[in-house]
């Protein structure tokens, strides 16, 4: 579904993104990990058209989208969230789902977004104004909701569960793990907890300094020595030994 | 130290504290867990004079701050480090870290609280000369800590501090929380990893829906038990 | 009797000096006029036109509702044009000064007097012009509308004469003319500056040239400057410029009308009078007595002042004013004078001179 | 040919410090409180006025006028603080209207007290010709472009370097975090007025010294400091020089090679042209998106 | 439920369609009432009072232009200060074309309107910039088109300007130019163009627009073309301009260039439409109104030079009392009391 060939992004001198190849197929929940300013949200905004690359190519479907205006992107079916939430200020909870709807879908369908309200837990706030009436998790499911309200067939979370207190975790995680299995939605999800990514994801994906350095089972990929050096650092890794790939 | 007494603070005609009342001694680690939405953040704001008290009392080594605004309390010793990292986009990494040395009482020791902070967040050293808002959400969240720490506070107040970080920067976070408090700084903690909490906490506020439900020294704490409580509410 | 006459002037804005300037004209005149007219009395009503063409308007009507019988007043053919108009719609008669643009009075309004215009300025730096030999000149002048005519009109005559001349233009918004000045000294080299501005740019162009010195043996400008004004604000700018004046400085009145009206003007704004004044005098004090004798005949009300108007034929402050059928004063010949030894002094026509130009001569 | 361009570089580079000098004050409280001072050329106009009035009254000369007009200004800056900051919500749109409010009431106030007459130094010291070889210009001009030159890099060192400063900067980034580090922000905001307030006194008698003042001309004044603060990119003191310089050479050099008429029009087009090619302005930075 | 904390935002659509909905009837026939007044007892009581209809007339225009400044405020997230570059085009555009082409007023007045959306969309390029370098560069092209005024004189006569414009044509029984009439025609355009502004405002589209002031990014990642739609408000705005400067030549049937592209078009619209409010609709109509005869009718007898003094006190005033404007202020009061 998703095909990154060589792709790279740069900032001034910096490759915050270096040559990174890497597939998503559908139906796939990939977990992208990496120690911090390792070029993870970078490689986002690259795929849904916030960074512009400086090389390499991004296909969809089959199809290079690196030129590609974002806003088509969303309309071909990447949905993303921020990693530092940005609501649409001016508009309430229900607005921002009305709006994600209509632009991404070209529909507007009530019940829809009443069930996305639900989902995410944000019912009960969905009259607030986003800019000043939700707390800082809220405005982490309102992301999720956001993006689910365009229907995408490729969802990208960037840290939509940190801060999460241990049940709401859950209860996100069961979410995501429905969504994905109802309607077959592929997911990347970031995420700083190994916990989390490896209940969620078949597969990870490691980035530092821009570089993709380990990519497989969660199990042998968190066990491997590059990452346990630069991210996990030694005490860390999760369960039962399943060996090396 | 810092003691607080029947507080009500909200935003605008949302209540969202209901009579808190919590101390945290000197030189201990009180940490305050809780759900999402129970009004931590909320409580840390109206503490330190970002929010306006409703009602109620917030002291000081017993001296009344009588809503003291935000300012006035960083003369009085007391850093928080936002949740949301609040750093000043505009600015450079290093200027960054230098603002959280504002106060004259400050200034001569920037050079080598600079060094220390650089030193331990080596990441923060190579991104010194960026704009804080050009960070990544780990980098950025490393910078508001590092510069919580540039005071040197007596009172050090941390909102959800492992937010966004990689693991290994979270060891890393919690073994500074804890050299803080072998060196006799007061510490109040708000986060979500219960677990790490409590194993550094001396106290244990637990907060559900703007209210103070248990209050526990933190070696009584059964962690099995306090999540219980959670799934009460 | 007394007649209610609308006035209706920039008071504020962009040509709130101009405006005030020639309102102080038009109240001496009502004054000289109570003082000496026994059987009819003016009363004066005036409203600010804030220099804006919607307001100026809403003030002929507004004067018009109030019972005025005529209007007098309008700076500026952008004011003046729809405050006619307005006034025109209201057969109520228009009378000014303040706009020399062309299709004023090309445009049929029926109503409409001046007692000014292009012609009567060209012909007076012509005239200037010519009397000093000049053989090649530079014009500055700014974009605006009576600037740029006027400054067509005596490029196009001077041309006709074999003068060689050289024409700047300038955006009003500029305050330094260094450049422009130092073209004129390097690449032009010309007898003379001619200055086709207003006061500020006359300040501006006479300091760059004062800096620079080009090689020029005049400076000649036309209104705003050469007033007793400007000679004392700016006495080491202004040695030796000429500008259009109507009167010497110190003023010599010798008619009767000159001196009411200097004496009106010294008593009512302890200040010498200037050229303002003196325009806004004569267009007001021939309305009035427009006005006067139509009220004699009692034709007020069936359009006999604009009928009264066309048969005047007096000589004024500015020279013998008479109105053709557009209402524009043909006999219209502006005069020069020179700045010399913080005096003015006119130095053409040659029937009204007070004294001989100073050719060349400079302020520097 | 050579002359003729040699004056008309001098020319703009002395016009543009005195466009500089003029958008300092602007570009410093726009800089560092992201409120767009529409009220700034009548304050620059103000002090312009108080020079006039010590001159003309008391037979002062202008530069002496300088300490009255830095005691005006500052004060009248910081009265519109004190009406700026009680407004809260949408600062940035709504403070416009009252900054313009401001502005007509100093504008009309000045026509009341001063007329609408033209005024300028009678000071023939300040208006003599200095030349320098080919170079002519105004003693007045000359000096204050020194002056110009001498606050702008007082003033860069003060943002980039001093404690105020970088206050300043925190302030105007993020206000609570500010106040978090033992910040007073009203009082930070306040000082930035007053020091563009500061600003505008020494624009205002450097004004009266080589140019002549109406009360309108406060508008344009405040039109041009805005286009440069903008050209420079919002909060960059060196970026306003750069600016400044660059259209007061534009501007002399299409007066010498085309028509003086089209020096407005050629300022407008290096504006937008600058800004087509860097949206944030000469030395503005951009934000990170994402 | 979340009024209460909401109503100290600057009028959100949202809620006042909320509060719409419950007061429907009472509002409808405040409605009729006070198009029946204006289309009415206006002309009735005032229109003998050439006086009070020109400074109405005047009004009207500059609430044009309000609302054309306030809708891109609004709904496109752009401040400009640069209309009078549209009104300047589109009354030029209108009088050149009835004046030498001959073609009927009303005509003109349509063609003035699209020479102005031309006029933007020239100026496209400017979208790319943000907040002050948009409204910046949107006056520089204002002083341009004043400059290229001035220097094509071949076809604009150049300073000079254009004289006897063709005024504006007879409707509903008045005379051609009269003033009545021209109330009328400017009262139905204002009208018309609000209508449109309030369709737009209330379909999915202005939601999005709405969603873009500060999270465009947000906006574009959920598929709104944002740079489509900032365009065309662009140049919806840029005709409500033009009109209004089209309409503004045939009625002062005078034009120059320094008058067409006036600053005042751009800063009296703003004044008025930031008093009235300018997030809501009636807000710049209202301002104008209000501003503009207050000033005319009571200020000026009151003060007869220094009016504008008390004008700029007013504004000062109303800023620190109600930032947000006159309707949010009035409505809040309204709420207080009911
Ligand atoms: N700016 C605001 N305006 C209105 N309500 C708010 C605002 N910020 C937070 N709230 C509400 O106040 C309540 C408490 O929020 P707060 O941020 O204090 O919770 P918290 O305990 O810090 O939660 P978390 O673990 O998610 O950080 C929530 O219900 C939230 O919706
Ligand atoms: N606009 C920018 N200008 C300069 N550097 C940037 C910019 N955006 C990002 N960077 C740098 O690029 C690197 C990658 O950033 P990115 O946000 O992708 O990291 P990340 O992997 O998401 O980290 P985190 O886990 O902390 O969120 C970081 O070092 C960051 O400082
Ligand atoms: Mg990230
Ligand atoms: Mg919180």
């Amino acid at each position: 579904m998703l095909e990154l060939d060589n792709l790279s992004v740069r900032f001034g001198g910096l490759a915050a993104v270096d040559g990174v190849s890497l597939r998503v197929d559908s139906h796939e929940v990939l977990g992208l990990v990496g120690p911090n300013g390792a070029g993870k949200t970078t490689l986002f905004n690259a795929i849904s058209g916030l960074a512009r690359p400086a090389g390499g190519a991004i296909r969809f479907n089959g199809a290079n989208i690196v030129r590609t205006p974002l806003f088509r992107r969303a309309r071909l079916g990447i949905g993303r969230t921020f990693q530092i939430p940005q609501p649409m200020h001016e508009l309430t909870v229900r607005e921002n789902l009305v709006v994600a709807q209509r632009f991404g879908t070209g529909r507007v369908d009530h019940q829809r977004i009443a069930e996305i309200l639900d989902f995410t837990g944000l019912a009960a706030k969905a009259g607030s104004d986003a800019a000043t009436g939700l707390a800082l998790t809220e405005l982490k499911a309102l992301e999720v909701a956001k993006a689910l309200a365009t229907n995408p067939r490729l969802l990208l979370l960037d840290e939509v569960l940190a801060g999460l207190e241990t049940v709401g975790k859950r209860r996100f995680m069961a979410m995501l793990g429905e969504l994905h299995a109802r309607f077959g939605v592929a997911m990347v999800i970031i995420e700083h907890d190994i916990e989390t990514i490896s209940t969620l994801c078949q597969r990870v994906a490691v980035l530092d300094f821009g570089r993709l350095i380990a990519d497989g089972a969660p199990d042998a990929v968190f066990r491997h020595p590059d990452v346990m050096r630069s991210y996990t650092g030694t005490s860390a890794g999760t369960s039962t030994g399943a060996s090396d790939a | 130290m810092l003691e607080l007494s029947g507080v009500r603070a909200g935003y605008g005609a949302i209540n969202v504290l209901w009579d808190v009342s919590l101390t945290a001694a000197a030189g201990q680690l009180t940490a305050i867990i809780g759900p999402n939405g129970a009004g931590k953040t909320t409580l840390l704001r109206a503490i330190m004079g970002l929010l306006p008290l409703g009602a109620g009392q917030v002291a000081l080594d017993g001296q009344p701050l009588r809503g003291a605004p935000a300012w006035r309390m960083a003369e009085l010793g007391v850093a928080m480090v936002p949740e949301g990292r609040m750093v000043f986009r505009d600015m450079s990494v290093e200027e960054n870290l230098i603002m959280g040395a504002f106060l004259p009482a400050h200034r001569p020791h920037v050079k080598a609280r600079l060094e220390q902070a650089y030193a331990t967040f080596t990441r923060l050293r190579e991104r010194r000369r960026q704009a804080a808002g050009a960070l990544s959400g780990g980098e950025a969240q490393m910078l508001a800590l590092a510069r919580g720490l540039m005071s040197e506070p007596r009172l050090l107040i941390v909102d959800e501090p492992s937010l966004g970080l990689a693991p290994l920067v979270v060891n890393e976070l919690f073994n500074i929380l804890a050299g803080l408090k072998a060196a006799g700084r007061t510490i109040i903690l708000v986060e979500q990893n219960t677990e790490r909490a409590l194993a550094i906490a001396d106290h244990v506020y637990l907060m559900q829906s703007g209210k103070v439900a248990l209050s526990r020294p933190a070696r009584e704490v059964d962690l099995e038990q306090l999540h219980d409580l959670y799934f009460g509410r | 009797e007394e007649f209610l006459v609308g006035v209706e002037l920039p008071l504020t804005g962009s040509l709130a000096r101009v405006g005030n300037g020639m309102q102080e004209g038009v109240a001496v005149a009502a004054e000289v006029f109570n003082k000496t007219n026994g059987k009819h009395k003016i009363k004066l009503a005036t409203v600010d036109d804030e220099s804006a063409p919607a307001k100026a308007i809403a003030a002929v009507e507004k004067l018009a509702s109030q019972g005025a019988v005529a209007i007098t007043g309008g700076y500026g053919s952008n004011n003046i044009s729809p405050a006619s108009d307005a006034a025109n719609k209201l057969n109520l008669v228009y009378m000014t000064s303040g706009g020399v643009d062309d299709s004023l009075v090309n445009s049929g309004r029926k109503n409409f007097f001046r007692i000014n215009n292009t012609a009567g300025y060209e012909r007076a730096v012509l005239g200037l012009l010519s009397d000093l030999g000049a053989k090649s000149v530079s014009i500055i002048y700014s974009t605006k509308e009576a600037t740029s005519d006027l400054s067509a009109a005596v490029t196009k005559a001077l041309g006709a004469r074999g003068v060689k001349v050289n024409g700047h233009s300038f955006d009003p918004a500029i305050t330094d003319f260094k450049p422009i000045v130092n073209k004129i000294k390097l690449q032009d080299k010309s007898d003379v500056i001619l200055m086709v501005g207003y006061e500020n740019d006359y300040v501006g162009i006479l300091r760059a040239a004062r800096v620079l010195k080009p090689g020029v043996k005049a400076m000649v400008g036309v209104w705003s400057l050469a007033t007793p004004k400007m000679a004392a604000e700016f006495p080491d700018l202004m040695p030796n410029v000429y500008g259009t004046a109507l009167l010497p400085f110190p003023a010599t009145f010798e008619t009767a009308d000159g001196k009411a009206f200097a004496d009106g003007y010294r008593q009512l704004y302890k200040k010498e009078p200037d050229y303002l004044g003196q325009f806004g005098y004569v267009q007001a004090t021939l309305l009035f007595e427009a006005i006067a004798r139509a009220a004699d005949k009692g034709t007020i009300k069936k359009g006999g002042i604009a009928e009264e108007l066309r048969k005047t034929d007096r000589d004024t402050l500015i020279g013998r004013v008479q109105f053709n059928a557009n209402g524009d004063n043909p006999n219209f010949v502006h005069r020069m004078g020179q700045h010399q030894d913080k005096k003015i002094v006119i130095v053409w026509p040659k029937e009204h001179a007070t004294g001989k130009p100073v050719y060349p001569g400079l302020p520097w | 040919m050579t002359e003729l361009l040699l004056q008309a570089l001098y020319s703009g580079l002395l016009q543009g410090c005195s466009y500089a000098l003029i958008a300092l004050g602007l570009a410093l409280v726009f800089g560092s409180t992201r409120v767009i001072n529409l009220a700034h050329g009548e304050l620059v106009l103000l002090a312009a006025y108080v020079a006039y009035t010590l001159e003309s009254g008391f037979g002062l000369g202008p530069v002496a006028a300088i300490p009255a007009a830095l005691a005006v200004t500052c004060v009248a800056s910081a009265g519109v603080y004190g009406v700026v900051r009680r407004i809260r919500q949408d600062r940035e749109i709504n403070s416009l209207i009252l900054t313009f409010g401001i502005g007509i009431i100093l504008t009309n106030a000045m026509l009341l007290v001063w007329k609408a007459d033209v005024r300028s130094t009678s000071s023939t010291w300040l208006q003599d010709a200095v030349v320098l070889g080919p170079l002519y210009s105004m003693r007045s001009e000359l000096l204050f472009a020194v002056l110009a030159v001498l606050l702008l890099a007082a003033l860069w060192w003060w943002l980039a370097r001093s404690w105020h400063g970088r206050a300043l900067r925190a302030v105007a980034s993020n206000r609570d975090a500010a106040a978090l580090m033992g910040i007073r922000p009203g009082r930070v905001e306040l000082l930035s007025f007053l020091v563009s307030g500061a600003l505008a006194a020494f624009a205002g008698v450097a004004l009266y010294c080589y140019g002549v003042i109406q009360p309108a001309y406060g508008g344009a004044l405040t039109i041009k400091a805005f286009v440069i603060t903008v050209l420079a990119g919002v909060g960059s003191i060196p970026g306003v020089l750069l600016g400044a310089l660059l259209l007061g050479v534009c501007e002399a050099l299409t007066v010498t090679l085309a028509s003086s008429a089209l020096q407005e029009l050629a300022g407008m087009v290096l504006f937008l042209l600058v800004l087509f090619v860097l949206p944030n302005g000469l030395l503005g930075t951009a934000r990170r998106r994402g | 439920m979340t009024g209460t904390h909401r109503a100290h935002r600057a009028g959100g659509a949202p809620h006042a369609r909320a509060r719409a909905v419950g007061r429907a009837a009472p509002q409808a026939l405040a409605w009729t009432g006070g198009l029946a007044a204006a289309y009415l007892a206006v002309p009735l009581l005032l229109g003998a009072n050439l006086y009070v209809m020109s400074l109405v007339v005047a009004a009207l225009v500059i609430a044009c232009v309000a609302l054309s400044w306030a809708l891109l405020g609004n709904l496109g997230g752009m401040v400009s200060f640069g209309h009078s570059a549209f009104f300047g085009v589109g009354a030029y555009v209108s009088a050149l074309l009835t004046t030498k082409a001959g073609l009927p007023v009303p005509l003109g007045m349509a063609l003035g309107g699209a020479g102005a959306v031309l006029a933007a969309f020239i100026m496209l390029p400017v979208l790319r910039l943000r907040g002050p370098y948009f409204a910046l560069a949107i006056l520089a092209c204002a002083h341009i088109l004043r400059i290229v005024a001035t220097e094509w004189s071949g076809v604009t006569g150049g300073a000079a300007g254009i004289a006897n414009i063709p005024v504006l044509p007879a409707v509903f029984g008045q005379a051609p130019g009269a003033k009545a009439g021209a109330y009328l025609v400017m009262l139905t355009i204002v009208l018309l163009f609000a209508w449109v502004y309030h369709r737009i405002r209330a379909s999915h589209y202005g939601l999005a627009l709405r969603a873009m002031h500060d999270s465009e990014d947000a906006t574009r990642v959920v598929g709104v073309n944002s740079t489509l739609l900032k365009g065309a408000m662009l140049l919806l705005s840029a005709f409500m301009a033009g009109v209004a400067g089209a309409f503004n030549a045939h009625y002062i049937n005078f034009l120059e260039p320094d008058y067409a592209f006036n600053s005042v078009w751009i800063t009296v619209p703003i004044v008025a439409a930031i008093f009235g409010g300018y997030r809501t609709i009636a807000g710049p109509v209202i301002g104008a109104l209000v501003v503009y005869l207050l000033d005319q009718l009571v200020f000026k007898s009151l003060m007869p030079t220094g009016h504008q003094l008390v004008l700029g006190a007013l504004l000062v005033a109303m800023m620190v009392a109600s930032p947000s404007g006159l309707l949010p202020l009035l409505r809040r009061r309204g709420e207080r009391h009911a």
